[in-house]
């Protein structure tokens, strides 16, 4: 029997469990943290399970402190309520957060530019789109109030671009409306400014930002990745100078329990071909 | 003693809403939407609707579809797991069939809370440095409908002014969403209009109460005083609820917390179904027109709904399929 | 799995309170007020409170007679029924031993629910024309109080504005109550901290989230999976709470929903023998100094005490005489 | 055996009762109506068993439509949640209010000047009082919200002044502050404006308004007094030229419902001596 605390070997993974393990590392014990639907539910249900079994998950249709059994396919489902604090509603969720108590939000992202601005809104012009997205849903009221935000994104040169068609949730440096010049979001949010992007999980890597220039960097790459080639990935100048490794792969128990306690039925993840 | 009657049947409920109204509904994404109110709206063919949302989802990709809707005014469409985005507001967005009007979630929650509260405006900081506050992208005010003649319409998307109090620096003033109609789909409604609320309540008793007309269907009317017995467990006062509907399964395709839960093959195929105009219409002749509420049950059949129905201990169907297979 | 232990002793919780702090409790009136934890802070001769809410009550009179208070700031001080003025509060104002400062119930209801929404100001339209928004009577402007100094002091009393949306008129904004430390009575608590309310629930949510610190005092500390089966009967979440204490009658004299009434004769006497500072120094002699909670509970003995006890279906009492008589 | 709904005779009712029923007899069926503690309270009761059995009762303290049973003795109380719709709070109940759902409210008063202004704040220079009263509780706030509200006040000369000590709740002419000047409450509410003071029911007799003029005239006067005696019981010019007649006495069927059902404890009413 494999020892359950050791690291799984390539092949014995997705690149999904690679993200999904990377992102669950970056929640820290005791923590309120904010999730929105898909793969950062699973993350956070695996923190729960592992490193973090204190952290209070609030969920944007009004969950205060769940504790799901079962994996939700939605912030509004009937599964998030389960083991929860207070049921309530969206009003108190926003709330709570704009009052301050979120350390860490977990979002997903269509495209992403160098300074974390994120965009889940349309594609194209604004006025004209080639594609409308969503809508911003609570993307940017997530990532406006929580002291640290973590993206899980789908690595395309064409997502991570100069500039995002539509800023939906601002990253490090945003724009100053009505005139729309660039400054950093500390200037902007006052006495509100509690932090930003933190993270971005990408199909590729690991990125990090530097809070004073507020510019990306790649911290980790994925297995079979080299800083070159994420930077390759980039329509942006990628800062590689400060990467720290190769993104650590899942362990045995975090793979035991995405595919046989958290997601059994795949709804949001597929089980490793060879398992 | 009880009031009048507040009850009332599906088709009459539609009634109600008037071309050109301002419109609402219970719910959050893919739960609790009164989708059979939405089949009869469209089967009587409402045109000119202004939907003002906290969010939207399955409900008005139904009335986007079929034509009835002229302003959407949220923040998110989609189907969840079941559709990535709402396909026929981004057909007639693209088509420039339909004004759109995006603002951040909690922006739309703190309108409809203001508007419940009778106060015109509340201040946030959120979704401050992005697009959403993009003058250009105020699009009421590109079609000319911010000049006070609908007077539930606000003159200004934004008001931006700084913290008089603390020196907290930049708020940002969302006005009021003020609604015509609000429909919310619940599990139970009293006689004389209680409503109590299982699971998350997302923002219905908002939405209820910034409404001018406030209309209730139910998964069952229930004794007035057996829900007055406690209290606390209710949501909505009796006296802003002025019309009520029983309506089983009301909510089809979306779910309802201890009823029934979605059906994401519905919504599934739905999305893949209609993101072409030809595909609406096929979806809705075969599942709106020419059927009523009873023959669309009928339709959807005893076995299908017997999997949809939720586990009375958990809240949700243990039955359902959810994953990908 | 659990969190650190939240528990706390009525001593250690009145230390937590420091001088100086602004204070806020739970309840309304004479109903749900911690009184246990404010005859423990006069006990330890706790100084210059600065006292912030939504109304006032026997708990303030309590405060302000033993000299804990500098500022009163809310809308009401009385005990209803049972003393038709807080007469403590009377002569210090008289006497200019304290800064009043007052707005309208709704105004206080508001500033609340900002601070627990975080926004810096509601807008309202209540008490337009009155002397609540004379400028004259900015009680801590005139104390040179509203200087910044204390960052949760709001630089203005109030700020007006026109509505820019909807052409409403003129809003009245009245600032965020900020507090340093609110304490609740209420009827249960889980041991992580999720607050169950009984009965209405008064400002309890928003005065437990507008605070930094939050502690909860309980009649009974009951296991927190209890609570969380049934989540929708719960009002304020665990993470905001940061102690808790388990102590029987903690709001007597003042009542609780399902467990006990007002001791309307305890407040009477309380109102008639505090009109003069001597009387209440005899009153603080009697029944807070020398004595800790159990031998409060012991003074007033079982029989009157099963008098108050709440009835179980009807949630009060029916065995205390409330008539003139 | 008595009619039940023939009128009582002097001596078989108390000036309290008399000012309930008269207090009552302003709801109409079907109206929201906000309460207050006290006689305000057994007032909507006593409409609520006689011609209003449809009026939807508000306690500030958070009850929304209540049905009590017994007498509450404050809005706090537990007695005011039995049978009600939905039991909240605060923020819920003056939220309805603002939003115009209340069609009358039912006061308290410690002054009343000449335009409706009341006074339960202090009496003599607020900053230097003289008496230092309750506050203003919910006075400004329901009256303000309602489209009639409707005062029950003790009748001295010194409570019906020019001018009231201080203006905790607003009448038909009001002050704009910051200048003070007097105005019509109509130009400051704006679209806020939904009414003003209906009536004061004094133990002197009952008082209505003329909107347009804001002015207090007397409408009827209790047994044993007259108009002139009422003006000479105002410190202001009351207008008596607009008197209707003597306020209608009780039923027995109404003094029956006050002493042996609604208060039969006397906790806000004495019985009459002789019933």
């Amino acid at each position: 029997m494999k020892d359950r605390t050791q690291l799984a070997q390539p092949g014995e993974y997705t690149l999904g469990d690679l993200m999904t393990v990377a992102a669950a590392r970056e929640v820290r014990d005791n923590e309120v943290v904010f999730a929105g639907t898909g793969m950062p539910m699973i993350a956070i249900m695996l923190a729960q399970r592992t490193h973090a079994p204190r952290l209070k998950l609030i969920f944007e249709a009004g969950t205060l402190d769940g504790r799901p059994k079962e994996l939700p396919t939605s912030v509004g489902d009937p599964r998030c309520e389960v083991g929860a604090s207070v049921a309530s509603g969206l009003y108190e969720a926003f709330s709570i957060a704009q009052r301050g108590y979120v350390d860490l939000g977990f979002l997903g992202g269509a495209e992403v530019d160098e300074y974390g601005n994120v965009n889940t809104t349309a594609i194209g012009d604004y006025l004209n789109p080639l594609l409308r997205l969503t809508g911003s849903g609570g993307n940017p009221d997530i990532n406006s109030f929580a002291k640290r935000t973590v993206y899980i994104m789908v690595h395309e040169k064409r997502r991570f671009p100069k500039n995002v068609s539509y800023i939906t949730s601002p990253g490090w440096r945003v724009k100053n409306w009505p005139t729309g010049e660039w400054v950093h979001r500390r200037e902007l949010y006052g006495a509100a400014f509690r932090g930003g992007p933190s993270a971005v999980i990408s199909t590729a890597g690991v990125f990090r930002f530097d809070e004073e220039t507020g510019r990306m960097y790649l911290d980790t790459y994925h297995p079979g990745m080299s800083p070159e080639k994420i930077r390759e990935m980039c329509e942006f100048d990628l800062d590689i100078s400060r990467v720290s490794g190769e993104t650590v792969p899942p362990t045995y128990e975090e793979i035991h329990l995405i595919h046989h306690v958290l997601d059994p039925d795949e709804i949001f993840l597929a089980k490793p071909r060879k398992e | 003693m009880t009031s009048r009657s507040k009850r009332i049947s599906l088709s009459e409920a539609a009634e109600i809403i008037k071309d050109g109204s301002l419109l609402t509904f219970s719910g959050f994404t893919i739960w609790r939407r009164p989708c059979a109110l939405v089949y009869e709206l469209i089967r009587q063919k409402r045109r000119h609707l202004h939907l003002i949302e906290v969010n939207s989802g399955p409900h008005s990709e139904f009335l986007i579809g079929a034509g009835c809707v002229d302003v959407w005014e949220s923040c998110w469409i989609g189907h969840e797991l079941y559709g990535k985005y709402g396909a026929n507001l981004a057909r007639r967005v693209r088509q420039k069939e339909i004004i759109y009007e995006d603002y951040s979630h909690a922006e739309m929650a703190f309108r409809f809370q203001a508007a419940a509260a009778g106060m015109p405006f509340m201040a946030t900081q959120t979704s401050l440095g992005t697009d959403i506050h993009n003058p250009d992208y105020d699009m009421l005010g590109r079609a000319g409908l911010r000049n006070g003649k609908n007077p539930k319409i606000p003159r200004k998307k934004y008001h931006i002014v700084d913290d008089p109090f603390f020196g907290d620096g930049r708020q940002v003033l969302v006005p009021a969403a003020k609604v015509d109609v609000a429909v919310l789909a619940v599990q139970q409604v009293g006689d004389e209009g209680t409503v109590r609320i299982a699971g998350q309540f997302f923002t219905d008793p908002e939405v209820a109460r910034a409404a001018d007309i406030t209309i209730v269907i139910a998964e069952e009317i229930v004794p007035e005083e057996y829900l007055r017995h406690e209290s606390h467990l209710n949501k909505i006062p009796s006296f802003q609820v002025d019309y009520i509907v029983e309506c089983p399964w009301c909510a089809h395709p979306t779910g309802m917390f201890r009823f029934y839960d979605v059906d994401g093959e519905f919504l599934r195929n739905f999305y893949t179904q209609t993101r072409s105009q030809e595909g609406f219409n096929e979806f809705a002749k075969e599942w709106i027109f020419g059927l009523n509420h009873d023959g669309y049950l009928n339709k959807l059949g005893v076995p299908r709904l017997a999997r949809l129905k939720a586990n009375t201990v958990l809240n949700y169907s243990t039955r359902v399929e959810r994953g990908r297979k």
